[in-house]
């Protein structure tokens, strides 16, 4: 793929499946890591959508006998769950290892090991958790796990989703450090803060958010974990526990979470919508202030997903105010984005369409948040299909649409082929109409008394029409994906091979440099003039940037097959944990979690004698690729 | 407040959109409210709907001109359009403009939500209290100032503020009654309350409305509101009892509920109070919250709740029992009414 | 960036941040250490919502004791002390000096651990079991949590001045040493949270 | 002149250093005192609860301040990023504090 750069400084490896299977276990390169979590987290994606699938078979019809009881509650935890932590994260960390460090102009992220580490736990967190189906059962709690349910009387499955979580949870924080780090310190000369392209602001305040969600999520597993197989009380309301605690804790990581999802997706837009209209982002500042101010907000808001649990009236109202506040300046985002394109000159390709489409659906599953943060009248919406609707409005049709805005907008720089256009738009229309087919009727569905998380609904509620269209839209929306699918094989075959600026209007400096771009990204770090800088260049007449530094030697990071062990310890301290719940194995189960977690700590420790001294791409090295590009 | 009254005039517009879509059906609807709270509560979702439908022409009216009229046409490939900074004014307007609308949604929301949620009524003839708690997957109403349990069947008088005071003995459970009002969690050892009322005489579907387990979807109740007349004499005859069985087969049955049924079933003060009270199962509206109420169904319920109910706690007795002392057991269910 | 061996004879005055990856590292570890003030708010925020929850077992003003906790108060704050000595001279680059601050703040550290178990144990004996009541959950998740943290900043620091034999004091080591400080520093601000929350205001049965 | 310029630069490292100690010297020995503080305010009878509570919370918080200023050198040049995460993190755990200790028990 990318031009190989290892001949002269790394002992070239026997080629062949294992080296190639080495090198991905062992890369810390940011645009290799970028596709491991494009593909990971595509996988859980498909796998969250056939749950999707099954969900909607059940409930196409009254009465259906599909997916009864616990086996339904276990389809739609995963579902919620794999969706949320293990496709729509990574694919946000996809396009972050994808596009950051070449957006600031940097050779790399501050910390590759990290990086590769956080990727890893992802996965292995991810597998932890999908491994319940085929080792007694999957959680069956809800992705939100209420306790006592999940702490008391909910059996083994509930411990996969404890563990699982806790490991990508791990993962998800490192990176989060990692971009934080990247972004403040690696950033090209010139490249000060108000200048950063948008979608670099977004995951800035995303990698805040995570900083600061994440440990409570952190907290909030262990205090279940505990309860469940050390019998502690958090929980138990025998001794003197509250489960009301864990709704506290979850929310307070989970309200932010959902703020996580959509500020990458917010950013995706941006960019796509100024790129494609030829226009500067309208609004810049205002654009970076309300990003700020959602994050800020992110985190005094959580109570409106409780406004049920009895905590009285003064509470309620409070976070409803709160939580109608961050309406503002979200929708100062939406105008300025329809202001971009005012005066522009649109081209309607499948990333803009994606981008396009997702202001008015983004806009309408925001409206009816509005209207979810009136307690009163959330009393009746709370847990029934108008919350369904509601986030899938805003997850599918605000995050999705917007990671795949991003994907068709990013893709030939990743891979350096296009996917294909016609496909694309097939792609696109079959997937708008199929969400809102899906997704639309459910609103009507809540207000009618459809309660959400019900295996079924009986003949003669009312329920059955509309219920039957929202099936028929998923299995659009499932046609669409297949396509995508084959768009992917196809590009990855025929794809039209991009060039370094694949859409020929591109403003910021991840499109200066060649698709895919070699290993060092920058051969010169790149001096940056203003906002847009690569426009900027474009406009005053250069193909290229303008350099900050003569053409040396490149000092790169080795790659490591640590961070891969150091997931597989952790793997094996969750399995052994998971059965130590198991009475008849306990003890040694409990020697096989401590044995995972004694492992971990050594890698942790050869990690820190070894120092890593790198190896450097000569320069002469440097032209030679540089020259091939152009 | 009287401002948005005056413009729910507009409604008839929207509701005209949302009875073309269907409204659900009545009896369980929050779109046709039958009482107080939940009337209330229609109007503000209206209202926030409104201004959230005004949000939305206004999106979308920019939105579509923008696209049409900006559109790359042929021929003019190589334009640059002016790169705009951004417009002080116009940020400004579309910042306060939105403020303003949160503004006005915020003030009937402040106020219905204190409304609603007061709870705390000076005991009197005119407030019923229940104590409503939650079981997987079955629901426990008692009335401490009748001094009456029973189950599944929440009876009330029309016209006659209910405050329901809710706990659960196991998970988090929610009581929702979408005509009459909406939903509050049931917490295990906490006590939430919600109040409620009904205009008109009829049966209201209520269901648990927080995932509760593997039948948390088939936790419905049933709000039989009556006239209050007869809620008096119902509860003068539901503290009397049953009347006692008289067919053969139903003392038969009865015989075989104290051996199988007393240790978690009532009748009357007698039994466990684990299960469902069963004192006036013959008045019920269904069978286990949900099923017809017949014959029928009770045996199919005796002999594997499981399957009609999965995960429920009741055992199976298809092995325990022969058809013959199901039979009997079904007439003695039958017969416990208490209406004379 | 540059080559290890350079700086064997003049250290910046800021060893610890003179390359971009010791910046990387130091600011890295301190948005960690923001996390980590999350994790532990959320744990005291648990422990004070359930720290009445006794279910008939003994509460904070039957078990905890003045003097015990007063020692390994005064045993921690020294040791942050003694680890800013250690940084003191790893800027002025005497590795022996700033192996004995270093080895003593283990020591202290060690010293605080073995209080804590006497002092767990001694509970167990009470009666006050982790399974006793929401607040003993409460109580032992929350210390033992730190005391975790104490047990992870002894070993951490421990091997990093078994390496400092062999590797010395240098652009790429003192970030490592430095954060390492950070970190223990770090125990402490949680420490004095703990022994005002939930031994005094425990003692204080408030 | 290379020499001159270092040993000048040494010189005011030295000062430096030397202020920098008694901070440090001052900063422990006022932490000390905070504790005898803390520890004595909750072992003298007669003090209203709420004041001692109020006082030894407040008392902490300061002496968090010194530990995080002057031991960890918060007050320091560079340290923007630092200071604004330590806070943000503290102002989420603070919330989190507060609504468990208000609305986490219903009635
Ligand atoms: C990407 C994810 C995402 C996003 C962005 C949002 C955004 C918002 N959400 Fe949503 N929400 C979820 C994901 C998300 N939500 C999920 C997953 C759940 C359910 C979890 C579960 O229970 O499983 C949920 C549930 C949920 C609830 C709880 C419902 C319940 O369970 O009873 C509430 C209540 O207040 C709410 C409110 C809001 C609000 C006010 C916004 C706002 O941020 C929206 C702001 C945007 C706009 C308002 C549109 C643009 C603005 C304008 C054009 C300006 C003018 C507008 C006005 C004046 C109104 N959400
Ligand atoms: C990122 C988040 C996300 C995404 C993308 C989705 C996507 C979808 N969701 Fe999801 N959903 C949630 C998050 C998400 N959901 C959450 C958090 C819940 C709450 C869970 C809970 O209650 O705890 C939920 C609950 C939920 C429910 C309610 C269940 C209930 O309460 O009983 C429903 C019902 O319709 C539903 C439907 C769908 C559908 C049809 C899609 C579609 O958009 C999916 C489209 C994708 C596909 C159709 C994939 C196609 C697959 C292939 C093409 C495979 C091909 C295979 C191979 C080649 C191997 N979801
Ligand atoms: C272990 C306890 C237990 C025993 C023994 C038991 N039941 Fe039940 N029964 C329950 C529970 C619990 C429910 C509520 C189940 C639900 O709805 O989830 C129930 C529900 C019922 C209902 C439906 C109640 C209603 O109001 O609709 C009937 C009828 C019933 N049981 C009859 C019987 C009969 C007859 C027997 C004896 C042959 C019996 N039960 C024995 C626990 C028990
Ligand atoms: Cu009870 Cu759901
Ligand atoms: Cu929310």
């Amino acid at each position: 793929m990318s031009v190989n750069a290892h001949s002269l400084s790394q002992p070239k490896q026997n080629s062949g499946f294992f080296s190639w299977l080495w090198e991905w276990l062992s890369t810390v390169d940011h645009k290799k890591i970028a596709i491991l979590y494009l593909f990971g987290g595509g996988l859980f994606f498909l796998i969250g959508g056939i749950e999707a699938m099954l969900i909607r078979i059940q409930l196409a019809v009254p009465e259906n006998t599909f997916l009864v009881g616990h086996n339904y509650n276990e389809v739609i935890t995963m579902h919620g769950t794999t969706m949320i932590f293990l496709a729509a994260m990574p694919f946000i960390f996809a396009l972050m290892n994808a596009v950051i460090p070449l957006q600031i102009g940097a050779r790399d992220v501050a910390f590759p090991f990290v990086n590769a580490l956080g990727f890893w736990l992802f996965f292995m967190g991810g597998i932890i958790l999908n491994l319940s189906w085929f080792l007694g059962g999957a959680p069956a709690g809800g992705w939100t796990a209420y306790a006592p349910l999940s702490s008391e009387f909910l059996g083994n499955g509930m411990d996969f989703y404890v563990l699982g979580l806790q490991v990508a949870g791990a993962g998800t924080l490192m990176g989060a450090i990692n971009f934080l780090v990247t972004i403040v310190n690696m950033r090209a000369p010139g490249m000060t803060f108000m200048r950063l392209p948008l979608f670099t602001w977004t995951v800035f305040i995303t990698a805040v958010l995570i900083l600061f969600a994440f440990p409570a999520l952190t907290v909030g597993l262990f205090l279940i974990f505990f309860d469940r197989l050390f019998d502690a009380n958090f929980f138990n309301e025998a001794n003197g526990g509250n489960s009301i605690i864990w709704e506290h804790i979850f929310w307070i990581f989970g309200h932010p979470e959902v703020y996580i999802l959509i500020l990458p997706a917010f950013g995706v837009i941006s960019e796509v919508i100024a790129t494609f209209s030829k226009k500067r982002l309208f609004g810049y500042s205002s654009m970076v202030f309300a990003t700020i101010l959602i994050g800020f907000l992110a985190f005094m808001v959580w109570v409106h997903h409780m406004f049920t649990v009895g905590l009285g009236p003064s509470a309620n109202t409070i976070f409803a105010i709160a939580t109608m506040a961050i309406a503002v300046p979200t929708g100062i985002k939406i105008f300025n984005w329809i202001f971009t394109l005012w005066g522009g000159q649109i081209t309607f390709n499948t990333a803009n369409l994606y981008a396009v489409g997702f202001i008015p659906t983004f806009v309408m599953g925001g409206v009816t948040g509005v209207m979810l943060a009136v307690p009163t009248a959330d009393f009746q919406y709370h847990d029934s299909y108008f919350v369904v609707a509601h986030f899938h409005y805003v997850i599918v049709g605000g995050l999705i649409f917007g990671l795949f805005s991003g994907f068709y907008y990013w893709w030939p720089k990743m891979f350096g082929r296009h996917l294909n256009e016609t496909l694309g738009k097939i792609n696109f229309w079959l997937f708008f109409i199929g969400f809102h087919l899906t997704f639309f009727f459910q609103h009507f569905l809540g207000l009618m008394g459809m309660p959400r998380r019900y295996f079924t609904y009986l003949k003669g509620e009312g329920f059955d029409a509309f219920n039957m269209v929202s099936t028929i839209g998923a299995f659009l929306m499932f046609f669409a994906v297949i396509v995508m699918l084959i768009n992917i094989a196809y590009s990855a075959v025929k794809g039209e091979k991009a060039k370094g600026d694949a859409w020929e209007q591109g403003r910021t400096l991840e499109w200066s440099i060649a698709s895919p771009p070699p290993e060092y990204n920058f051969a010169q770090t790149p001096l940056v003039k203003g906002i847009d800088a690569f426009w900027k260049e474009k406009m005053d007449g250069k193909d290229k940037m303008t350099a900050a530094e003569p053409v040396g030697d490149i000092h790169m990071p080795s790659s490591s097959i640590v961070p891969f062990l150091m997931s597989i310890s952790l793997t094996i301290a969750s399995l052994g944990f998971i059965f130590s719940a198991h009475d008849g194995v306990r003890k040694p189960a409990l020697f096989v979690a401590g044995a995972g977690v004694v492992l971990f700590f050594l890698c942790m420790l050869a990690r820190s004698i070894k120092d890593d001294p790198g190896f450097h791409i000569h320069k002469e090295e440097v032209i030679e690729t540089e020259k091939g590009v152009r | 407040m009287k401002k948005w009254r005056l413009s729910l005039r507009l409604f008839p517009l929207f509701a005209i959109a949302l009875l073309l879509s269907g409204c659900g059906k009545e009896g369980l609807s929050t779109l046709i409210p039958m009482g107080t709270v939940a009337k209330e509560q229609a109007d503000l979702m209206l209202f926030s709907l409104l201004i959230m439908v005004l949000v939305m022409v206004v999106v979308i009216v920019l939105f579509t001109y923008a696209i049409i009229k900006f559109r790359k046409k042929r021929g003019q490939e190589d334009f640059i359009p002016k790169q705009v900074e951004g417009n002080a004014k116009l940020e400004l307007l579309w910042t306060i403009i939105p403020i303003i609308l949160l503004i006005i949604l915020a003030v009937p929301t402040i106020s219905k939500t204190f409304a609603h949620s007061d709870t705390h009524v000076a005991k009197g003839d005119d407030v019923i209290k229940v104590k409503v708690t939650g079981h997987q997957y079955w629901w426990e109403f008692e009335y401490p100032d009748q001094k009456i349990k029973t189950a599944q069947d929440l009876v009330i008088p029309t016209g006659k503020k209910v405050v329901v005071e809710l706990t659960s003995k196991d998970v988090i459970h929610a009581f929702w009654v979408p005509a009459l009002a909406g939903k509050i969690d049931a917490n295990p050892g906490q006590t939430t309350s919600l109040w409620l009322d009904a205009d008109k005489e009829g049966t209201y579907k209520g269901r648990c409305a927080e995932l509760c387990g593997s039948s948390h979807a088939l936790m419905y109740f049933n709000v039989k509101a009556v006239s209050p007349d007869e809620f008096k004499q119902w509860s003068k005859d539901m503290k009397d009892g049953p009347s006692a069985p008289t067919t053969a087969s139903a003392k038969k049955g009865e015989q075989i509920f104290k051996n199988n049924c007393m240790s978690c079933h009532a009748v009357g003060e007698k039994g466990g109070q684990t299960a469902p009270n069963l004192s006036n199962f013959a008045d019920r509206e269904n069978i286990a919250g949900f099923k017809e109420h017949n014959k029928k169904n009770l045996k199919a319920w005796i002999k594997n709740p499981g399957k009609i109910k999965p995960g429920a706690e009741m055992p199976s007795f298809e092995d325990e029992l022969s058809d013959d002392q199901i039979n009997a057991l079904a007439d003695y269910l039958f017969s416990l009414s208490v209406k004379k | 960036m540059s080559s290890v061996k350079d700086n064997v004879t003049a250290l910046p005055l800021h060893p610890e941040k003179s390359t971009l990856e010791g910046k990387n590292k130091f600011l890295g570890f301190w948005f960690f250490l923001g996390g980590e003030t999350v994790l532990f708010g959320t744990l005291f925020a648990t422990f004070v919502a359930l720290r009445h929850q006794t279910s008939g077992g003994p509460a904070a003003e039957d078990i905890f004791g003045m003097p015990l906790t007063f020692l390994s108060t005064i045993i921690l704050l020294t040791s942050s002390l003694t680890s800013v000595f250690a940084i003191m001279a790893m800027r002025d680059n005497s590795l022996g000096r700033m192996q004995l601050w270093f080895w003593i703040t283990v020591i202290l550290g060690l010293a605080f651990l073995g209080l804590e178990i006497t002092e767990f144990t001694e509970y167990m004996h009470e009666d006050l079991g982790y399974t006793t009541s929401a607040f003993s959950s409460a109580f032992y998740t929350l210390v033992g949590f730190h005391g975790c943290h104490v047990l992870f900043g002894v070993v951490w620091i421990s091997t990093l001045m078994i390496q400092s034999f062999k590797k010395g004091i240098t652009t790429v080591t003192a970030p490592k040493y430095y954060v390492a400080s950070l970190y223990w520093h770090f125990i402490d601000v949680v420490w004095v949270f703990i022994f005002t929350v939930v031994y005094l205001l425990g003692i204080l049965g408030g | 002149m290379a020499t001159k310029q270092s040993e000048t630069t040494m010189y005011i490292q030295k000062q430096q250093r030397k202020r920098e100690m008694q901070h440090y010297l001052v900063s422990f020995g006022l932490m000390i005192i905070f504790t005898l503080l803390a520890f004595g305010t909750v072992m003298i009878d007669g003090i209203p609860k709420h004041f001692t509570s109020f006082f030894i919370v407040t008392l902490a918080i300061v002496q968090v301040l010194f530990q995080l200023y002057y031991f960890m050198h918060l007050k320091d040049k560079d340290h923007g990023f630092p200071t604004l995460f330590i806070f943000s993190g503290a102002l989420v755990a603070f919330i989190t504090v507060l609504t468990f200790v208000s609305i986490v028990w219903i009635s």
